[in-house]
Parts: C-alpha cells; sequence; structure tokens
C-alpha cells in the first residue's frame, strides 16, 4: 500500500490521515515558517505565518488537514512576502528590544524574521505599555515580548492542568493574563518544572536570573537557522 | 614618521554622509570594523559630512547612512537635511529601525525622566531640568526613521555586522541592489 | 574657581558663533561662543544636547539584563559599560570574589577596550589634528587624509584597533555589545585555539603600540610650546588605581589629588563614592557638573582619564609602559601636567600598557578556566568602578527582592570631564580666539582642546550627542547676521 | 446595590455556559465586575479565574473596573457621526468636562463610544446604562445632562426619552403575508421533517445574514449529522445584528415576532432539535421584555414546550441570550462560543456548527430574516418564494435604509431590485455613494446605481448607507476602519495588527496628514487582511477601504500632501511634554509650520 501524499512546491509529502499540512510538511523535511504551533498541542492557527495555498486558496497550514492530491504553494514569493507582513505586523504590535532582550538568539520571532529576510518592521510601531511581572520569586514575565501564540495557555491548562495563563482584551488590546485575583504571577500556582516555563517562543516566560548565560555563538539559532533547526528536529523544536 | 605624497583624487566617488542622531556610535564602530579593507574602501568611497570628517553638514551625496533614532528636535531636523542630500538614505542599526533601546522610555512620560534624571537624581545638588534655547528638546517618544521621511534601505543589526555593512557598501558600490544573505541579518 | 567665560553678563547683546557638531568625537555636542563687537569673548560653553534617559528606564528591567543594556549608551566603549554594571551586580548576587578564569577573562575583555578605544581615538579621529595642524586644509584633516599622507601610521592605528576588538569578540561573543560578562562572572571561556590567536600577532602589535609612544613623543617635542601651553588650566585628578597603588583600568579604589599633586583621598571603596562626589546641573547642558565635595562645587571639578591616571599611580605593573611614564614625568620634571594635548602622550602610554597586560593574559593558564560564575549571599545594592578609555566610570545600583532594579545612578568618564573641557575649550578662546575673526582654523582648535580628552559624548547623553560646526553671526537684536558653515570644503 | 452574587448565578442555575448573561446581571446590579466578583464567580461556576476574567475583558459592555454610575455610551456608526453624533458627544463631556472615556471624579458619569446600536433611522443614539435613547438633540443632552446631574434613578426619567420609532416604509412578500401563530407549525408537522427541509431548500432560500449560504442545505446537514441518529441538536437564532447602518432584525423582533419564534420552531421539527436559542444584541434592550413576554405567551399556547402543537414527541422551547457587545459574536462559530459562555473567537473551521456547534452537537444558526422567511415557506411552500425575486437570489430582501435619505427606515424588496430605485422611494438626493451591507459590504459610487440587490450582484444583510454629494467619502471610510479595529477579536494577527494599523493610516489621510506611503500601506495591509485572517471579520475589514481606493481615489489625492512620506506624528505636540517640563517656549523648542 502506498502512502497518501499531497503534492508541496512540486514534491511529494506522504502523510498519516488527521494529519495537518504542516505536520506532514516539517515531517517530511520540508520548512513552512510559523509561530503558534506546536507539535505536542493542538493547533488553533492564531499567528497565520504558516499560511500556504492549498489548490489555490491561501489557509493555515497547520489547521488544514492534509488530503490526498491536494496541491500547496509554501515556498514562494508571494507567500514568504505575506508572512514577512505578519512577522512585522508582530514587531509593529509589541516592544521587541532585541538587543538587550535574553531571548535574542533562541527567539523564534526573530529566527523567522532572518528566515523571511525582514530587515524592518516597516510600520510606525505601536509601542505599547506592558508593565512586566516579576513578583514569582523564579520566573520573570516581560509581556512586552508577547505574539499571543497562547502556547503557555494551552501547556499550563492541557499538560500542567493548571489554568495559570488566560488571554483578556480584545483586538489590539488583547492581552496575556495570570490566574490570580491580583494580577500577579506570584499568587499563581505555577512552578519552574512546569509544561507552561518551556513552550514561550520568545523572551516572555523566563526563568529568572537565568538571562545571558548562553554566550553568543551557543543560542539556539545561532549556527544553524530556524528553518534547519525546525526540520532536523521536528519533534524537539515544537518543544 | 615617513610622509607619502598626497593626492586629491580626482575620480568620480561615491559619496557618502553618514551621521549617529539618537544612537551610541556602534553602529559607526562596526563599520570600522571592516578593518583593512577601510583602505580599498576608501579609494572607491568619499566621506561627506561624517564624525570622521569635519565637514559639518552634508552636501549633495549618494549615500548617506544614518544611526541612531530620533529623540529629539535636532535628530529631526538633521535626519531632513540628509534627506535632502543624500540619494540613497539608509537605516543603519536597530536604533534608526525601530528606535532601538532608547526607545524603552517610550512607556514613560519625558517629564518624568528629565524630572528622575536632573532633580531627584542621586547624587545630584540643587537640581533644576535644563531649560536652554541651545538645548534641543526631547520628543514625547523616541522614533524610528521611517516615521518621518522616507528609508530606502535597512541594516538591521545592533550593530549590523562589519560583514553586513561591506556586504552592503559593496552592493551599493558596484550598483546592485543591497542584499544581505544567511546570516547577516540580525537584530541584535 | 569658574572661569569668568562660564556666563556673560549681558549675553543679548553678544554675537553668537556655533561649533555644531563637534566633530571627530565620539557623541553629539555643540561649542557655542559669544564675542562683542570686538570679537573679544565673553561666554564659551560645550553643550551636551541629546538627553536619553537610560538612568530612568532601567528602573524596572530586572538586574541581569542591564549589562547588556547599557552597553548601548556607547558603541565606543560598551564594554566598559559592560563590565561596569556586572562589577555593579557581582555585589547584588554576592560574587564577592570572581572565579580566576572570570576575572581574568573579563580584564581580557576590559584591556581589549581600552586599546581600541585608545588606538580610535588617536589614529582614527585626533592624529590628523597633530599630523597636518590645527588649521590644515579640512577636507584633509581627516582619518582618509592621514590614511593617504602617513598610510603605515594609519594602517597600524586600524589593525591596533583590530586587535583590540578581537579580544573583545573572543571574551563578548561580538566586537560591539556582546554578552560575555554577566552578573557574578562571565559566560564564555576562552578556548586554546582562541588565545593562540590572540597571541600571533602579539609582537607586531607591542612593537606598533611602542612606535605610537615614539611619534606623540615626538610630536610633543616638535612644538613643546603649543602642547605645553594649548588649553592648560589646573584643576585636580581623579582615578582609581588599584589596592597596590599601581595603575590599574580593571579594579581598585579611588583617590584624588589636587592639582599640585597632594592626595585629597584615597582608597575610598567604589560603594562609598557618593561621599566624595557630587554633581550640579547647569541650565544650558543635559550633561551634569560633578565635584568633589570637600572642594565644593566651584572648586571641586577635575579631570579623569589618562593623563590623570598615569599621574594619579605610584606606577605602571608593566615594564615598557612604565618606562614611558618616567620619560613623560621627567619631561615636565615632576610637576604635575595640566595639558590636554599631553592626554594624547598618556593615553599612547596606556595602549602599550593594555598590549602588555593582555600579553600576560595570554600567557596565565588560568585564563582558560572554565568555572565562570561565582555566587554568595544577595545583596540590595551595587556600585561598580572602572577606568573606562576615557575616565573613570560609575555604575550604582538598587535591585528590589523581585529583582527588578528600582534606581540606577551613571556617572561617566566624559562627565567628569564636562567642567574640565569647559574650562579648557575657554582657555584655548582666551589664547586664539580672543580678537580675532574666528576662522575655520581657529574654531578647530576649540575643537581640539575638546578632543584631546577623548569626549564620549555617546555616553554622556544617558543625558546625550554629536558635534558639526556652523558660525552664526548675530547682530544685538538676535538677527542673523551671517552664517559661516564650517563644513570642511564648503566653509 | 449589595451583590447577590449567589441568587444571581442561581437564576442561571449555575451553569458556566451561562456565563456571559451572569456577568450581564452582575454589571446590571453593580455597574462593574469586580476582580474579587470574578473570583468567587470562578470558583463558584468551577471554571479558572482567567477564563471569567478573559470574558469581561472581551466583551465591551462589560467592565472590571468602576465606570460612572451613569455609563453613557455614544453610538459611533458613520450614521450617527453624519447626522451630529460627534457634536453631541462634545456637548455632553462639556457639560461633565470630561475626555472621551473618562469616568468623572465623583464616579457620576462615565462618557463613552460604542459601535452602531443599530438606531440608524433615527441617530444620533446613545446608550445609558445599557438602555438606549434616540434622536438625539442638544435639548435631549441637556436633559439627559440635568437627570444625572440630578442623580435621578433611570426608571424615573421621562418615558419620552426611551421611545424608539419604527419606520416600516415599505413591505413585500415577508413583511405583508399574514400568518397565524401555529399555522406554519401545523403546516410543518404535516409535511413531516424530511419534506419541510425540502420544501426549504427548493424555495431556494438562502441565508440572510449575508453569506447567502442555501437553508435547506444547512438544515438537512444539520438533521443528518452523526448519521442522523441521536443526539442534541439546537436551533440558533443569530440575533446579533452588529452590522453598522442594519436595524431590520430589531424591527422584525419588534413587529414579527411570532413569525421569527415560528420559524425557529419549524426549524426545529426539521432538524429534530429540542431547543432554541436566540442571540440578541445588547443594544436592544427595548426588546427583551416583549421578548420574553411573547416567548411565555407562546408557551401558553403550547406552541413551544412539550409536544408543540400536539405533535408527540415534538418538544421544543427557545431560551433567550443578550450579547455583550462584541460585533464578532455575529459570526455564527463565535456566537456558539458566546452562547457556552466564553470570549468570542470564531472556531477553527471544519467542523463546521451543523455538526459540531453549541455544546459540540449538530446546530443550525440562522439569521432573523431566513428564519421568519422559513416559516412562510413552511406554510405556504416552496414556489410562493421562487415566485419573487432572481433566479439564484429567491424571495425578497429587508433593507435598513439610513444616511442622507428624506424617509429612512425599512424597505422591503423582490431581489434584483435595482439600488437606484431604493434611493428613488427613500427619497435621496445627490447621491454620491451607498454603502451596501454595512461596512464589509461594498461601497457603491454614483455611476453604479443601476446594480442590484441580489446574490448575483451586490448582495447585502441589510445595510443601505446613503451618503451625498456633500460628504467626506474618507471620513466615511476611517469611520470603517475605527470600527473594525475596535471589533477585531484579536486572535490572529493580521487582522488584530491591521485593523489598527488601517485605523491609523486611515486617521492620518483624512487629518491631510497622510502620505502616498500610507496610502500603499492601506492597500497592502487590507490584502493582508484578507488573504489571511482567521475569519470574515478579516477578510472584510479591507472592503471599504479597497472600494474607497478604487472608487474616490480623488478624495484621497485631495487630502495628500506632495511629500512622499510625512510624519506619522505631529512634530510639535510631540515637544510638548518637554516644553512643560523646562517652561521653554523659545523658537528652538517648536517645529514652525514649515517643519510640521
Amino acid at each position: 500500500m502506498t502512502a497518501k501524499t499531497f503534492q508541496m512546491d512540486g514534491h511529494d509529502v506522504p502523510f498519516e490521515e488527521g494529519q495537518s499540512i504542516l505536520a506532514a510538511a516539517l515531517a517530511a523535511g520540508s520548512y513552512v515558517p510559523y509561530l503558534c504551533y506546536h507539535a505536542e498541542f493542538k493547533p488553533h492557527g492564531s499567528c497565520k505565518v504558516c499560511t500556504v495555498k492549498v489548490n489555490g486558496r491561501t489557509q493555515a497550514s497547520c489547521t488544514t488537514p492534509a488530503r490526498e492530491g491536494d496541491v500547496v504553494e509554501s515556498n514562494v514569493d508571494e507567500l514568504n512576502e505575506l508572512r514577512k507582513n505578519l512577522v512585522q505586523f508582530l514587531f509593529t504590535e509589541g516592544n521587541h528590544f532585541c538587543p538587550s532582550c535574553e531571548a535574542s538568539g533562541g527567539c523564534a520571532l526573530q529566527a523567522v524574521g532572518y528566515e523571511l529576510g525582514m530587515t524592518t518592521a516597516h510600520y510606525s510601531p505601536l509601542f505599547p505599555d506592558r508593565p512586566v511581572d516579576a513578583s514569582h520569586p523564579d520566573v520573570l514575565l516581560d509581556f512586552n515580548r508577547c505574539i499571543l501564540c497562547e502556547l503557555c495557555v494551552r501547556a499550563s491548562s492541557l499538560v500542567d492542568g493548571k489554568n495559570v495563563f488566560s488571554l483578556s482584551g480584545r483586538g489590539i488590546t488583547k492581552h496575556l493574563i495570570v490566574n490570580a485575583e491580583s494580577g500577579k504571577l506570584a499568587d499563581t500556582t505555577l512552578s519552574v518544572e512546569d509544561k507552561a516555563m518551556s513552550v514561550c517562543p520568545v523572551g516572555v516566560i523566563l526563568r529568572k536570573r537565568r538571562g545571558f548565560k548562553a554566550p553568543i555563538g551557543e543560542r539556539r539559532y545561532d549556527a544553524h537557522s530556524i528553518s534547519e533547526v525546525a526540520v532536523a528536529h521536528p519533534e524537539d523544536e515544537a518543544k | 614618521m615617513t610622509r607619502a605624497a598626497v593626492e586629491i583624487p580626482t575620480k568620480k566617488k561615491l559619496r557618502v554622509a553618514t551621521t549617529s542622531l539618537a544612537g551610541c556610535f556602534g553602529c559607526h564602530m562596526s563599520l570600522l570594523d571592516i578593518d583593512e579593507r577601510l583602505v580599498p574602501l576608501l579609494e572607491l568611497v568619499e566621506l561627506d559630512a561624517s564624525p570622521l570628517t569635519d565637514i559639518k553638514h552634508p552636501g549633495p551625496c549618494d549615500l548617506g547612512l544614518i544611526e541612531g533614532g530620533l529623540c529629539n528636535a535636532d535628530n529631526v531636523r538633521m535626519l531632513r537635511v540628509f534627506r535632502e542630500q543624500c540619494k540613497v538614505l539608509v537605516a543603519m542599526g536597530a536604533c534608526a529601525i525601530n528606535g532601538g533601546l532608547p526607545a524603552q522610555r517610550n512607556h514613560l512620560d519625558i517629564r518624568d525622566c528629565l524630572q528622575t534624571v536632573y532633580l531627584s537624581g542621586h547624587g545630584v545638588e540643587r537640581g533644576f531640568i535644563p531649560n536652554d534655547p541651545e538645548l534641543p528638546l526631547p520628543l514625547k517618544q523616541v522614533h524610528p526613521l521611517h516615521d518621518v521621511v522616507k528609508i530606502d534601505y535597512f541594516l538591521p543589526g545592533c550593530p549590523p555586522s562589519a560583514e553586513a555593512i561591506w556586504q552592503f557598501l559593496t552592493d551599493i558600490i558596484a550598483g546592485r541592489t543591497p542584499h544581505l544573505g544567511h546570516g547577516l541579518i540580525k537584530y541584535d | 574657581m569658574h572661569s569668568p567665560l562660564d556666563t556673560a553678563e549681558h549675553p543679548e547683546k553678544l554675537r553668537r558663533v556655533v561649533i555644531e557638531p563637534v566633530s571627530r568625537v565620539e557623541g553629539h555636542g555643540k561649542v557655542t561662543i559669544l564675542l562683542d563687537d570686538q570679537r573679544k569673548v565673553h561666554q564659551v560653553r560645550l553643550h551636551i544636547v541629546e538627553f536619553r534617559g537610560f538612568e530612568r528606564f532601567i528602573q524596572g528591567r530586572p538586574y541581569w539584563e542591564v549589562p547588556v543594556m547599557v552597553q548601548r549608551l556607547c558603541g565606543i566603549c560598551p564594554v566598559s559599560h559592560h563590565l561596569a554594571a556586572s562589577k555593579a551586580l557581582d555585589a547584588v548576587v554576592g560574587a564577592r570574589t570572581l572565579t580566576p578564569a572570570a576575572e581574568r577573562i573579563r580584564r581580557l575583555m576590559h584591556y581589549g577596550q581600552i586599546l581600541q578605544s585608545h588606538a580610535l581615538h588617536f589614529y582614527h579621529l585626533a592624529s590628523p589634528d597633530l599630523l597636518f595642524g590645527f588649521d590644515a586644509d579640512p577636507r584633509k584633516r581627516n582619518v582618509v587624509g592621514v590614511l593617504a599622507a602617513y598610510p603605515d601610521i594609519a594602517r597600524q592605528g586600524v589593525l591596533l584597533r583590530k586587535y583590540g576588538q578581537e579580544c573583545i569578540r573572543v571574551t563578548a561573543g561580538k566586537r560591539v555589545h556582546g554578552t560575555g560578562s554577566i552578573p557574578g562572572g562571565v559566560n564564555k571561556r576562552v578556548t586554546a585555539e582562541e588565545r593562540d590567536e590572540l597571541r600571533r600577532p602579539l609582537s607586531d602589535i607591542r612593537a606598533w603600540a611602542q612606535a605610537g609612544v615614539a611619534l606623540v613623543t615626538e610630536l610633543h617635542e616638535h612644538n613643546r610650546d603649543l602642547y605645553e601651553q594649548f588649553g592648560t588650566v589646573k584643576s585636580s585628578l581623579l582615578s582609581i588605581v588599584g589596592r597596590d597603588g599601581k595603575l590599574d583600568l580593571y579594579d581598585g579604589v579611588l583617590r584624588a589629588r589636587d592639582a599640585q599633586g597632594a592626595i585629597i583621598f584615597d582608597g575610598v571603596e567604589p560603594k562609598d563614592y557618593h561621599v566624595q562626589l557630587r554633581e550640579n546641573v547647569r541650565s544650558w547642558s543635559y550633561m551634569k557638573f560633578p565635584f568633589i565635595v570637600s572642594r565644593g562645587p566651584e572648586e571641586g571639578w577635575y579631570k579623569v582619564g589618562p593623563l590623570a591616571r598615569i599621574q594619579n599611580c605610584d606606577a605602571i605593573g608593566t615594564p615598557l609602559a612604565e618606562a614611558a611614564r618616567q620619560e613623560l614625568i621627567a619631561d615636565s620634571h615632576g610637576a604635575i601636567v595640566h595639558a590636554p594635548l599631553v592626554f594624547h602622550w598618556a593615553r599612547m602610554i596606556e595602549l602599550l600598557h593594555a598590549v602588555e597586560v593582555i600579553e600576560g593574559l595570554l600567557a596565565d593558564p588560568a585564563l582558560l578556566g572554565d568555572e565562570l560564575v561565582a555566587s554568595g549571599p544577595r545583596a540590595r545594592t551595587g556600585v561598580g568602578i572602572i577606568e573606562a578609555p576615557r575616565g573613570t566610570l560609575i555604575h550604582q545600583y538598587e535591585v528590589d527582592e523581585h529583582d527588578l532594579v528600582t534606581m540606577c545612578n551613571l556617572i561617566v568618564s566624559t562627565t567628569h570631564n564636562n567642567q574640565a573641557m569647559n574650562e579648557a575649550i575657554r582657555q584655548v578662546a582666551r589664547q586664539h580666539l580672543d580678537g580675532h575673526e574666528p576662522t575655520e582654523g581657529l574654531l578647530n582648535h576649540i575643537e581640539v582642546a575638546i578632543r584631546a580628552f577623548d569626549p564620549c559624548l555617546s555616553c554622556a547623553t544617558h543625558a546625550l550627542g554629536k558635534m558639526p560646526l556652523a558660525v552664526e553671526i548675530v547682530d544685538a537684536q538676535g538677527a542673523l547676521v551671517e552664517r559661516l558653515v564650517r563644513d570642511g570644503e564648503r566653509l | 446595590m449589595a451583590l447577590n452574587l449567589s441568587a444571581i448565578v442561581a437564576r442561571h442555575g449555575g451553569d458556566p455556559s451561562r456565563l456571559v448573561q451572569i456577568l450581564r446581571d452582575v454589571m446590571d446590579a453593580e455597574g462593574h465586575v469586580a476582580p474579587p466578583v470574578i473570583t468567587a464567580l470562578a470558583s463558584t461556576l468551577g471554571v479558572s479565574r482567567g477564563q471569567v476574567e478573559g470574558v469581561v475583558g472581551f466583551y465591551s459592555f462589560l467592565d472590571s473596573e468602576p465606570r460612572g454610575k451613569y455609563r453613557v455610551l455614544f453610538s459611533d456608526n458613520i450614521t450617527d457621526e453624519l447626522s451630529g453624533g460627534h457634536e453631541l458627544r462634545q456637548r455632553m463631556l462639556d457639560a461633565f468636562r470630561l475626555e472621551l472615556g473618562e469616568v468623572s471624579r465623583d464616579g457620576l458619569v462615565s462618557i463613552g463610544a460604542t459601535s452602531c446600536t443599530g438606531l440608524c433611522d433615527q441617530g444620533p443614539a446613545m446608550l445609558v446604562n445599557g438602555r438606549a435613547i434616540a434622536r438625539l438633540t442638544p435639548a435631549r443632552i441637556g436633559a439627559i445632562a440635568s437627570l444625572i446631574r440630578g442623580e435621578s434613578p433611570m426608571d424615573q426619567w421621562p418615558d419620552n426619552l426611551f421611545v424608539i420609532d419604527s419606520h416600516i416604509e415599505r413591505k413585500d412578500l415577508l413583511l405583508s403575508t399574514p400568518l397565524s401563530p401555529g399555522e406554519a407549525i401545523d403546516a410543518a408537522i404535516a409535511r413531516g421533517a424530511a419534506a419541510t427541509i425540502d420544501e426549504i431548500a427548493r424555495s431556494g432560500l438562502r441565508g440572510r445574514g449575508g453569506a447567502g449560504f442555501g437553508t435547506g442545505q444547512k438544515w438537512a446537514a444539520c438533521a443528518a449529522a452523526h448519521g442522523g441518529g441521536p443526539a442534541e441538536r439546537y436551533v440558533v437564532c443569530n440575533a446579533d445584528e452588529g452590522e453598522p447602518g442594519t436595524f431590520k432584525d430589531r424591527e422584525l423582533f419588534a413587529h414579527y415576532t411570532d413569525l421569527v419564534l415560528e420559524g425557529m420552531t419549524v426549524a426545529g421539527f426539521a432538524v429534530g432539535a429540542q431547543k432554541g436559542l436566540i442571540y440578541l444584541r445588547a443594544e436592544y434592550p427595548f426588546l427583551f421584555a416583549p421578548l420574553l413576554a411573547k416567548l411565555e405567551e407562546r408557551r401558553r399556547a403550547g406552541l413551544l414546550g412539550r409536544d408543540v402543537r400536539g405533535a408527540r414527541g415534538f418538544d421544543f422551547d427557545i431560551e433567550l441570550h443578550i450579547g455583550a457587545g462584541a460585533y464578532v459574536c455575529g459570526e455564527e462559530s463565535a456566537l456558539i462560543e458566546s452562547l457556552e459562555g466564553k470570549r468570542g473567537i470564531p472556531r477553527n473551521r471544519p467542523p463546521f456548527p451543523v455538526t459540531h456547534g453549541y455544546k459540540q452537537q449538530p446546530t443550525v444558526v440562522n439569521n432573523v430574516e431566513t428564519l421568519a422567511v422559513a416559516a412562510l415557506i413552511a406554510k405556504h411552500g416552496a414556489d410562493f418564494l421562487r415566485a419573487v425575486g432572481t433566479a439564484k437570489s429567491s424571495g425578497t430582501k429587508v433593507l435598513s435604509v439610513s444616511g442622507d435619505v428624506a424617509r429612512p427606515g425599512i424597505y422591503e424588496y423582490p431581489f434584483g431590485v435595482p439600488v437606484a430605485r431604493v434611493l428613488e422611494d427613500a427619497g435621496a438626493r445627490d447621491t454620491q455613494a451607498v454603502q451596501v451591507g454595512g461596512p464589509s459590504g461594498i461601497l457603491l459610487g454614483a455611476n453604479e446605481l443601476g446594480r442590484r440587490i441580489s446574490f448575483e450582484d451586490v448582495p447585502s444583510a441589510g445595510a443601505f448607507m446613503v451618503f451625498d454629494t456633500t460628504r467626506d467619502m474618507l471620513a466615511v471610510v476611517e469611520n470603517f476602519t475605527r470600527f473594525f479595529a475596535h471589533e477585531s477579536c484579536g486572535f490572529c494577527t493580521p487582522c488584530r495588527v491591521g485593523t489598527t494599523l488601517s485605523a491609523q493610516m486611515m486617521k492620518r489621510l483624512v487629518a491631510g496628514k497622510g502620505s502616498r506611503r500610507d496610502m500603499k500601506d492601506l492597500a497592502k495591509v487590507t490584502q493582508i487582511m484578507k488573504a489571511s485572517s482567521h475569519c470574515g471579520l478579516g477578510h472584510t475589514a479591507g472592503n471599504p477601504v479597497i472600494d474607497a481606493l478604487a472608487k474616490f481615489r480623488p478624495s484621497f489625492d485631495r487630502k495628500l500632501r506632495s511629500l512622499d512620506v510625512l510624519p506619522t506624528f505631529d512634530l510639535d505636540e510631540a515637544l510638548a511634554p518637554a516644553r512643560e517640563a523646562t517652561a521653554r517656549d523659545d523658537a528652538e523648542a517648536h517645529f514652525n509650520e514649515e517643519e510640521s
């Protein structure tokens, strides 16, 4: 029995029933940029960076199940331009000061920006006011860098069973909140062993007093680009 | 010390002006970090206004490299002079591109910033906020260059590496569209 | 005592000459000069015109971010800020003593920085004045001109700087704004390969550094009167010295001498700096004016930087540099030297010293150790003082129980020299401008004096910025009569 | 106003899916939902605190911080704006010396803006503590300000303030065919469920909410879901009429209540549902009590409840849910999320609501008008509808006509009616443009008035806003971009950021401070939203901009200055705080006009 396949950028990509286009592509060694996807969680498709064209229609590849015979375009100028714009949107919306960010070099947002050749966020930055939460003895939350991927929300709810994180607000005021009347992380049950501690693709959820321990050259995306890392260890990357 | 014969070059060189607005000069340092390649570069490039020369205001130039964001009124005025004079204008480095670290004051009230530094500053005696007309006033927020003028190219990094700057300049000199290949785009 | 040229009695009746931006310095500043109808100078001020507010927005940030963040005060001496902040935060994380490897790696980073910055300042920025003359053709009075006229000197300058930058890259991860130093130590070990790579060019580097000292000595001897008189104003001196009294640019205690060389204070621990130093604010500069408390704001100002350091210490611990220092002392027959142009000489002696220190560090097996971080009982505050290339640099932080910075105070090298630079340019104005129509060449004299201090106006703009030159002549009503743009070829 | 939280929770059966309703009740009782109340609610309902806080933060009419004792919200639709709403709003702000969105220091009053309140035929309009007041005039504003100052309880305010007029100007098939309660249900029961669905399908009835999906097809899919086997099926009436410029559902519920409820019941019978849910927007508080009374009346008449109309086993009842101020909940899957007590975030599809809808059960979501028409088809048969309209758009369309017309109101026409005909009937003169279907619809220029309202040509959910030649079309589009920025749910990147950037750029352009780059970027941003947004809101948010750029280019060009790029911020104003701190006012402390 031959495996089911769809076509992506002219190559056959095998997939298992129920697998998304993104998961199948990554498993087959074809990189599609993404930010809010994580192999361990049900995809929800909010960042839209993984948008591909399926039979001519743009769709988020993480939430679109692969189907036999689909013709998928991914690594084409039009879509890469679209993705670059979405990454520019994210940079415009938050306060992404890479030069002093301890996640720099290991940050997926930054690495996808590199991958897509982004040299500027282009739009007029919004410079939102997002105070940090340092109340927890071992964890710092720097909301300035949040891209609202909800991976921490999902990890805390589904793996840790704690619901430490939620979202509030709407539109451009949507923001991450913690599950405490004080609004402070210290008043939640978060612990450093939680899954939610390890899923943030950017620099929001940080172990305190660990910043800059990894020297330049040894950070996650220093030696290899995110496209190489993501297809070399798709499961690992998703973690 | 041996003194070589000085030749005032006559060949048409690429005329380049550089400046630092609300920057730290790190981008200029990175430009100097091309090291020995400065020699061949300066055979192809004529420096106009720049922190490295005594030309204080740019004349008509082929290329303007600007480091630093817009922090005060003077920055805005100087940027506009550069835009008028330079055919191609480049935002060099994080500050020029997104305000950079100085933009971390953007969520603060500038009045409060000034007060903290000059009135309640540690070890300050008889403090007050400097208010002489010689001093340019700070803007409410720090802005990237493209908030005020058209920018032709963005050269990211804090600072962009010497390799990135070299690649960019050699592309421009050769008349190519500058392209930062893999590993040369960095935001930190 | 402030010179009378600080503030004119009737500024509204005077014409205003502006040098903006001051060029071939690191940063943004401008000079204004007020003259009367007889071209007599009534007021001269160096304004630091930019305000960046680092001290404020660092508040609320986690302390471990600070050493990386504060580097953006200055791209010319980022390592100085990187290390001064790290040292202050060493105290916060309780790292009373660094591991041997961390201590050496930081020193390698720092002396690499001294080397590259001094090379930059002398060869790329200041040497055109000294080699071509203060009023030489402004079109060639720059590093490009030096490259054309003195290719060997320029090339040595470029390579000396490169070497210093490589020391930084190896220890900090990149040449400008690395991340190598962290509270309690460093994050990156030095490998044997990296060490060997740095050792390879050392003999050339040493030779060029010696040639540099020889060059300034020669320049000084060729024009002794100018070098000794130009902008010379007496003041106190401040620096840190090693606990053994020798020159130490990375660590030590504060020592101040008066203009004659008598000790004002000595052995002051960094954490007690505020007992000895306070700051004043003037309306016309975003840069503050520090002074020695015991002398008061009027007379307590002082010089920092190479010239202060090599006269403040008891000796330099490396032989070549100490020999050069003795030569300088002998030249003035042991009297304290205050001449700004002699800063260049002192600077080259320190450059040579930096090469020697680096040589020693590279020969020290402890440099390759892999124990990088120390810690101990936490503290709420920390002060880090280091001798940056252009002078004493003070960083002070308070960190709360949540690890956030609640207070930041920075006194950067250039700020210490604020009054001294102002006094020097007033002196130059008296010596060279009084009664003359201010030409481009004459105005460059002002800048030459500023450059001698190697001001890092970028640093100074945690409250600052840049220096071109335009001369605006206004009539008594303040209307613009004439505008001379001191713009090199477009004057 | 002591808060009896347990009583409120008990009233809703302690059901977490009623969270939005519970929070509305808390708002009514206390004016805001305080953090301790959120904590208490979460623990009582057994959900995470973050979920409750997230819901409070999502809906416009729920606040976690105290607003004024009198919460005044001015409707900010373009029709309100054109009829002087902004001036009246300013008058009221001035009266209380407040900034927009501010609460007075004594906590007496807060004045803000809200999206279209569906009173476009009688604007400008406002909501005070959720109660709608239309036909605002300076005199009314003055009266309201006095009442507030006097802290007069709202139930003692003059009744005439709260009168909502009805302007049904033209009736056609739907609005003029009488139906006695129970007639359609009886017909459906007689025909049988499957045959009723067939009849609906054969009629060509398409959803009146705008998308035009075949109603029969939808019902059939729901009935067949889970293999047609046992499931809890639901019929949801989407009365979250949030599209600015539309108010036809308001009139249908006010005057054709039985017809709508009859349609729901028919749908329930056809798909095998036992429960119907009405999701009614919060902006129509004047409909709540009559509707609840009508439901009770129908229960008493055997039109709802067990064995409806005597049909054994056909148990069907209808529950009323009120929204809390979120346009996106008009999207059917967001509406379902909201019905379940959550933030109104559109779901990923597939699966579709017809198989996995409310509580993951097969669910039909239909527009108010669709259900009303369905009732008539059940009674009169498919051909009744097919007889009017066009080939692919059978039947009629109820339009909400507002803006620059002599007679704003409700107009029903057979599909295929030319736009010009509507304009003529409504008394429009010198028409410059018509926005059909609201901001997410189509903007027609004066040369397109021959186009026809139909799924084949110009589809419409009902809004029909008219702009005469005196209007600045840029200001119109700017209002729309502001609307979308306010209403984006924020789930996906393109819509969350794109709507905000569009609104900023349009604001600059309208103020004459925009640049060619802004125009280029506007086109780009709208394209990105269209291509990659998660739901219809984002897909259509750029429509007015795209249409205006194509059709009203001169309006843009007139406002552009010649520079390619202009500052994105006001330079001189950016120096104001530093001027204040330094007490400077010299020339150098300003950007002169030329520089700015």
